[in-house]
């Protein structure tokens, strides 16, 4: 399980930066970014999972006792909160300056908003 | 619970190519999405409900909207110019 | 082709860079000696029994509050971003006219929605969920009412103000952790509470709430900039 | 008491409430802002006093001790560190609010309070996520002020930017992953004492590859350029100097974990900074954008900063303020230099950024079309310091950063780093300079563009009325004002420190450039200042006069007297003449000051200001952008050759060398000469007779006392066979003789006078070289002989042509003639000198030239001798055409009828050097005696064979007696002259132009003149000689470097994607240079 999960996570990091690399469209381009985040928030999950672990959330089916041996850890997933949300601040950003952009220059073309260079 | 892991990792990873490869725009937004569902399905069988809530959320609903709304300027800023372009000419 | 020849090797390379940190990783069966601590004496500590949440909003609290305030700043860039934009004679056209059915749907579900997301962040310490997760639920009915046409526009005042209230809020409890508790962001000046009781755990429900405000009137107004903004200014 | 964390909630809770407190009121919130950010300021400098007492400053949150929560720490470089940002900040806020009034409302303050708490959480916190956090917040608040700017490229810059920065920290996101899950923990100082576990490498590689994407390295900086170039100038300082500044110091939070784990990464690390220093350099030099020059600078700063924080051996020095401010702060030497490096580049690259929001265009400068701003002095000053800064020249900051580096370098071997350093600067310092000159040149000045369109016959049209800058009102630069005043207290701080153990005499000419800008400042009238100025140099010449021994009295009098004669001849101006007094004392003094310094570094220091204030000088003429740029750019790179030899303390077998090329360069011996015409030239009329005659003599005196230290054979090549075989007196001897023969020609064939007097200090100061490279006593005695008499005759022929120009509006001599009747007293001073200059008998200059060939003769060179011969007709030539076509002759028809003697004061100091040199000539005994004196502490007398019999000099091959030389020479001369006299009523007269006869009106007029290209039948027979070969290798270099900037700045295609791959192939790049394998 854990190693189906790096692997996973290696696949879908791969894949958005190809899709950043290698995609002229500016909202494929954003789209990559948006699974290379995804693949590194399978990545920290994975770094957090413990084989057969559980939510770390006390209850009735897990007491505190328990939660030492069965929980996953909660650090990872604390990370992976904050980083999702920060993915979702960057993707929105860099979605509505990809409108002014194109606003600027009418093509979704990456390869034609070189008005800057050298 | 390995193979149903394994059955998500795979249906993530066909929609991400999906969505980097599909002709249409949205079907690749709507992709991208998928993409971040499916993986909140993964969060919840790895124990972590707080992630995949998260994810589901905020990855995939608000995001999928955002993407939906800028495409949406996007394409009609694109389709005004191209019409004023061909009126000049 | 060339390039693309270049971008396939270089990828490849990268790849092999990296492939090491998979190697040797096998089923892990322990935590590590941070996380121990956090769920051998997390819930003494601040008796929260979601211990995701109490490391998000007090361990890490200095995290979370980073979170918001980046959320924060994107969402005063994206404003900043699309006042500029104008909006032509077409597109406001094509923005007119809500269905009837698509309006009533909408502001059946509102409310339905609203109190779903106000119950996510301030359960945030006892179940899966919290003021991120309750922000967005919240934003996105304020989304569904300006979709439908039902509202044509989200009153900026008023998400102006709900923000900053919730966001100086914040600060000011982190505030009051430094001089009344233990240190900055430390919840428990506030009792303790019973167990899996919704006053419990100290001040981190009120904290998860004002994240939970906080995040759900900026991305209306987000969502509303994105939307509706343009062409006015 | 402030802790950090209430810094951190603050920023916050102004980030928060901003929007909602403008609706209250704009200039609350406006108000409030300034307020706090002074607040934060305060705060920041508190802590620094706490730390001296109680060591580092620890906030825990929470309530739970780290690691279980995250901590901040502020140790002393962190708070010395903020105190650099929140400095920086309260400026930057305070001239976006004032400046930008329009643009800055409350959601642009708001977000750069987040940016200030991103920045401040970034160098406190000592969690590796965390740090995440806030390089988070910092990034997305940076993106959001990028859109309040007014180029519509922003956009796209910005999308760059993100671009970057999104891989920049998945990198890094990634790392801390993988470090929590090898080590189990996020804190710093946590993983960092669990050394010795398991291999890191890979975390710490990603980890370290997302923060240094954020500082910009080759090739993964493509971005930043286009970010610099299109954000609005304040967007660029926030970057430039915050940012930076913050990110270094998580560079160096990181580094103990970087030393514990991989030394690989410390050294790919290191490799990359170097190479983002030279390269980002390479490139800036073919910038059109002024803004994107100043990106490229900054990029190249930053490396340079890293690159000394990682080498190994940066903190040896132990220069005496360096020393002292560390044991001050208790912080390593090494901290103290990048902390200093830091302040310097943040303060001076945010002022630079901020003084082109007022510049018309943002491009490198062409006056015509953008307005001149020399004029407006408020721009120009700033300006200048800025760039003086930023290169690293005294007094700032980064002057004595860099000495300690250098010389630290130096002690440990490093001539790789000291290479690289003085290389990449030198790029630096042409780019720099080339803008801040471009601005200040005048509308009539066409200078040195990079602007190659432009057609071979592009006649530019008469160019409208400079409409010049305005700055209304002057109180909008207070900002850039404010940054360079505390910038420079800091390095006139420093100064102090270095240089109190008993060189304290060193800074009078700083203390000189204050006191008379200060005059310049109140307006005192000029006269008065003039006065004050040769009081000042009366008493700065009684103060080292104690100090003065044989040799360095020659000079002192040379350099003080020499210019305190000719100073006279600025009464004959009645403008205000701002400037001109500041930059002259202070180079006076800094010439006097190479007399009596007692270390290396305040020798250099002194040099440096020679150096700094003679280039104010040149800059002031109406045409001297060109040769304004050459003369820095040289005498920097003679400079930083020297500075090498200094710090390399003549050890290694190249030192000496180069010490000599850095000292010839100087001279302006052959071949390194091309800055030197224009250098005497094109500077004012009244500041070219200092240049000539004064400064062109220190680098002949360092020759001097660095040989009388190091003995005769002259930096023997130590350790190495071929370079100890070479002989490098006779190769200076060549050098001397070619330069010699060069100068007369090239004098020979100019049209402007003030060129031919250039070329013509050229050739004299070759005849020193020569004369110095006998290495005997004769020839050191024969050395000095000629550079007193050069002060004499040289001065004497520049004030006197001074007031030919003064009268007659032109520098042409073909526009001249028949002066003698008009001004009769500068003829004869011309006269004289052109005698004395020529080494005819009865003047002193036959003296130079007798112990000239005697010397010579002695040594067995004879080629010389007859070279040297050849070079004294040439000499010849061109002197008589002076005197034939400026004063004999007819006036030209109705040019000159009514032009005046040249006025008094001009004549005073003529009148002064007249009877000197006529004392000498009579009694060269007066001159020679303490010559000899002087070389005796390396050349005793007794040895060589040259005694006197009263006042005459008797050598192996002859006696000389001044006075009767001279009796004979008068009668020689009284007797014909008499004759004339008497002849000459009966001569009948004929106009000039008497042409009209002839069939066909002359296309160019002035090709009729007698003068006009006067030795056209030499230049037939000699010109190959003097093909401006020189002058086509240096071009060749300065095309060749730009052509290789150009290659260097193609890989910044402007494609997003293409920067994306620049990073992957950068981690590629990184992983190989840390010596990992796949």
């Amino acid at each position: 399980m854990t190693q189906l999960l790096y692997i996973l996570a290696f696949v879908v990091m791969a894949i958005g930066l190809w899709g950043i690399l290698s995609r002229r469209h500016l909202i494929r381009m954003i789209i990559g970014f948006s699974i290379l985040d995804t693949g590194i928030h399978i990545l920290l999950v994975a770094i957090g999972y413990r084989k057969g672990g559980t939510a770390p959330i006390l209850d009735e089916a897990l007491s505190k006792g328990e939660a030492l041996m069965n929980a996953v850890d909660p650090v990872p997933s604390a990370l992976v909160l904050t980083a999702i949300v920060i993915g979702l601040a960057v993707t929105a950003l860099m979605l509505s300056f990809a409108v002014r952009m194109v606003q600027n220059n009418p093509t979704m073309n990456a390869d034609e908003h070189k008005e800057l260079k050298w | 619970m390995i193979y149903i892991v394994a059955v998500l990792g795979i249906v993530i990873a066909v929609s991400a190519v999906f969505a980097l490869y599909t002709g249409k725009i949205l079907s690749a937004i709507i992709a991208s999405g998928a993409v971040s569902l499916v993986a909140s399905l993964i969060y919840i069988l790895a124990g972590a409900p707080d992630v995949a809530m998260t994810e589901a959320s905020i990855g995939s609903a608000l995001t999928t909207v955002v993407f939906l709304i800028a495409w949406r300027r996007i394409s009609r800023i694109v389709a005004t110019s191209t019409e004023k372009e061909d009126k000049n000419a | 082709m060339l390039k693309r020849i270049l971008l396939i090797v270089s990828m490849v390379l990268l790849a092999l860079i990296l492939l090491p940190l998979l190697e040797g990783l096998g089923e892990q069966t322990h935590v590590s000696s941070l996380a121990e601590y956090y769920l051998s004496s997390g819930a003494d500590d601040l008796n929260s029994p979601n211990l995701v949440t109490s490391v998000v909003v007090t361990y890490r609290g200095l995290d979370t509050l980073g979170e918001v305030t980046v959320l924060f700043a994107a969402a005063a860039g994206i404003m900043l971003a699309f006042k500029g934009l104008k909006m032509d004679e077409k597109e406001r056209e094509k923005t007119q006219g809500p269905s009837e059915l698509l309006a009533s749907g909408a502001s059946l579900l509102f409310p339905i929605l609203f109190i779903f997301g106000i119950y996510i962040f301030t359960h945030g310490h006892l179940s899966p969920g919290g003021g991120f997760q309750g922000g967005v639920v919240i934003a996105s009915a304020a989304l569904l009412l300006l979709l439908s046409g039902v509202i044509p526009g989200v009153s900026h005042l008023m998400t102006s103000l709900l923000e900053a209230l919730a966001g100086a809020s914040y600060v000011a409890i982190g505030l009051l952790g430094l001089y009344l508790a233990a240190g900055f962001l430390d919840p428990r000046f506030l009792p303790r509470g019973e167990w899996s009781g919704i006053f419990s755990a100290g001040a981190i429900p009120v904290i998860y709430s004002l994240v939970g405000i906080k995040v759900g009137s900026e991305l209306s107004a987000v969502l509303n900039a994105m939307i509706s903004k343009g062409g006015e200014k | 008491m402030v802790t950090p964390i209430v810094i951190i909630a603050a920023a916050l809770a102004m980030a928060f409430l901003l929007p909602v407190l403008e609706k209250a009121g704009k200039g609350l919130i406006k108000t409030l802002s300034l307020l706090v950010l002074a607040g934060f300021f305060a705060a920041s400098l508190s802590w620094v006093a706490q730390i001296l007492q109680t060591g580092a400053i620890i906030s825990q949150t929470a309530g739970f001790k780290a690691p279980v929560s995250i901590n901040l720490s502020v140790s002393m470089m962190e708070a010395t560190g903020l105190a650099v940002i929140y400095l920086v900040a309260l400026l930057s806020g305070a001239f976006q609010i004032f400046v930008k009034k329009a643009v800055w409302q409350g959601k642009e303050l708001s977000l750069y309070f987040a940016l200030i708490l991103g920045l401040s959480g970034l160098v406190m916190t000592r969690d590796l996520f965390n740090l995440f956090v806030f390089m988070e917040i910092t990034s997305i608040s940076l993106y959001g002020l990028l859109v309040s700017g007014r180029d519509e490229r922003r956009f796209e810059g910005g999308f760059k930017y993100m671009i970057a920065g999104g891989l920049s920290s998945a990198f890094y996101l990634i790392g801390v992953a993988f470090l929590y899950r090898e080590t189990g923990q996020l804190n710093l100082d946590i993983i960092v004492a669990q050394s010795g576990q398991a291999n890191l490498y890979l975390p710490l590689l990603l980890l370290t590859i997302g923060i240094l994407i954020e500082l910009k390295p080759f090739p993964a900086n493509g971005w930043a350029l286009d970010v610099y170039e299109s954000a609005d100038p304040g967007t660029g300082a926030v970057i430039s100097a915050m940012n930076t500044t913050a990110l270094i110091l998580v560079f160096m939070k990181l580094m103990p974990l970087l030393q514990a784990f991989g030394s690989g990464i410390v050294y790919a690390a290191l490799i990359i900074a170097g190479l983002t220093f030279f390269l980002a350099n390479l490139a800036g030099i073919r910038q059109t954008s002024g803004r994107r020059m100043l990106g490229y600078s900054s990029l190249a700063q930053t490396g340079l900063i890293l690159f000394v924080l990682l080498s190994p051996s940066a903190g040896l020095s132990e220069e005496r303020g360096l020393s002292i401010i560390a044991s001050m702060l208790r912080l390593d030497t090494i901290e103290v230099i990048a902390l200093a490096l830091l302040i310097n580049h943040a303060l001076a690259k945010s002022a630079l950024f901020w003084l082109t929001e007022f510049l018309k265009k943002d491009a490198l400068h062409k006056s015509s079309e953008e307005g001149d701003y020399r004029g407006n002095r408020g721009w120009l000053i700033p300006a200048g310091m800025a760039v003086l800064a930023l290169t690293a020249l005294p007094p700032f900051p980064g002057f004595w950063a860099k000495w300690a580096v250098i010389t630290s370098f130096g002690a440990a071997g490093n001539i790789g780093g000291i290479a690289v350093i003085l290389i990449g600067s030198l790029l630096e310092v042409y780019y720099l300079f080339r803008w801040f000159i471009r601005t200040q040149a005048h509308g009539e000045d066409g200078g040195d563009v990079i602007a190659p369109q432009v057609p071979e016959d592009f006649a530019p049209e008469a160019a409208p009325a400079p409409a010049g800058l305005t700055i209304k009102p002057a109180w909008q630069i207070f900002a850039p004002a404010l940054s360079i005043i505390i910038l420079t207290s800091l390095g006139l701080a420093w100064a102090f420190l270095s240089l109190s153990g008993g060189q304290e005499l060193l800074l009078l000419p700083l203390a000189a450039l204050a006191l008379y800008a200060l005059f310049d400042l109140i307006a005192l009238p000029f006269a008065v200042k003039n006065i004050l100025a040769m009081a000042g140099l009366g008493g700065y010449a009684y103060l080292i006069y104690g100090e003065l021994n044989n040799m360095t009295l020659i000079f002192g009098a040379v350099f003080i007297a020499g210019s305190l004669v000719q100073l006279f001849l600025l009464f004959n101006k009645r403008d205000k003449r701002s400037g001109l007094l500041p930059f002259l004392v202070m180079m006076i003094l800094s010439l006097g000051n190479l007399l009596v310094f007692k270390s290396s570094l305040g020798f250099f220091f002194s040099w440096e200001m020679m150096t700094v204030s003679s280039f104010f000088l040149v800059i002031r003429g109406r045409q001297a952008s060109r040769a304004s740029l050459r003369y820095i750019m040289f005498s920097l790179a003679g400079a930083f050759m020297i500075m090498y030899a200094l710090a390399d303390g003549f050890r290694g077998p190249l030192t000496g060398l180069v010490f000599a090329i850095g000292l010839l360069i100087k001279m302006g011996a052959i071949g390194f000469h091309i800055w030197l015409p224009g250098a005497y030239a094109e500077a004012e009329d009244e500041v070219s007779t200092f240049l000539s005659s004064v400064l062109s003599k220190a680098g002949l005196f360092i020759l001097f006392i660095t040989a009388g230290i190091y003995g005769q054979t002259f930096f023997p090549g130590a350790g190495n066979a071929f370079l100890a075989s070479i002989d490098i007196n006779a190769i200076l001897g060549w050098i001397g003789v070619i330069t010699a023969l060069a100068g007369a020609m090239m004098a020979l064939f100019q049209e402007d006078i003030k060129y031919t007097l250039a070329y013509s200090s050229m050739g004299q100061i070759g005849y020193m070289i020569l004369a110095f490279s006998i290495q005997s006593h004769l020839g050191w005695v024969t050395a000095l002989y000629l550079a007193v008499t050069h002060l004499l005759f040289k001065g004497l022929l520049f004030m006197a042509i001074a007031g030919v120009i003064m009268r007659t509006g032109t520098r042409l001599m073909y526009q001249m003639g028949g002066l003698i009747k008009k001004m009769p007293i500068s003829f004869i001073s011309v006269l004289l000198a052109i005698i004395a200059l020529s080494g005819v008998p009865p003047l002193t200059g036959f003296g130079g030239k007798w112990l000239l060939y005697s010397s010579l003769m002695e040594k067995g060179w004879y080629l010389h001798a007859g070279l040297a011969m050849f070079s004294s007709g040439v000499a010849f030539l061109y002197l008589f055409r002076l005197i034939h076509t400026i004063f004999l002759g007819q006036p030209k028809t109705g040019m000159f009828e009514n032009i005046k003697e040249a006025p008094i004061w001009g004549l005073i100091p003529q009148a002064i050097f007249m009877m000197v040199i006529m004392g000498f000539s009579m009694f060269p005994s007066l001159l020679i005696k303490p010559l000899q004196a002087a070389v005796e502490m390396v050349y005793p007398a007794a040895a060589e064979g040259v005694a006197w019999q009263g006042s005459t000099v008797l050598s192996s091959l002859g006696y000389w007696n001044g006075s009767a030389v001279m009796y004979v020479t008068m009668g020689v001369f009284l007797i014909p002259l008499a004759w004339l006299m008497i002849v000459n009523g009966r001569i009948q007269k004929v106009k000039q132009f008497n042409i009209v006869f002839a069939a066909e009106r002359p296309y160019k007029p002035e090709t009729t003149h007698y003068a006009y290209n006067f030795f056209s039948h030499y230049q037939k027979a000699l010109g190959f000689l003097v093909e401006v070969r020189a002058e086509r290798f240096w071009t060749m270099i300065r095309k060749s470097t730009d052509a290789l900037g150009g290659l260097v700045r193609r890989i910044y295609s402007g494609n997003a994607q293409t920067y994306a791959f620049h990073i992957i192939i950068f981690v590629i790049l990184f992983h190989l240079l840390a010596g990992g394998t796949f």
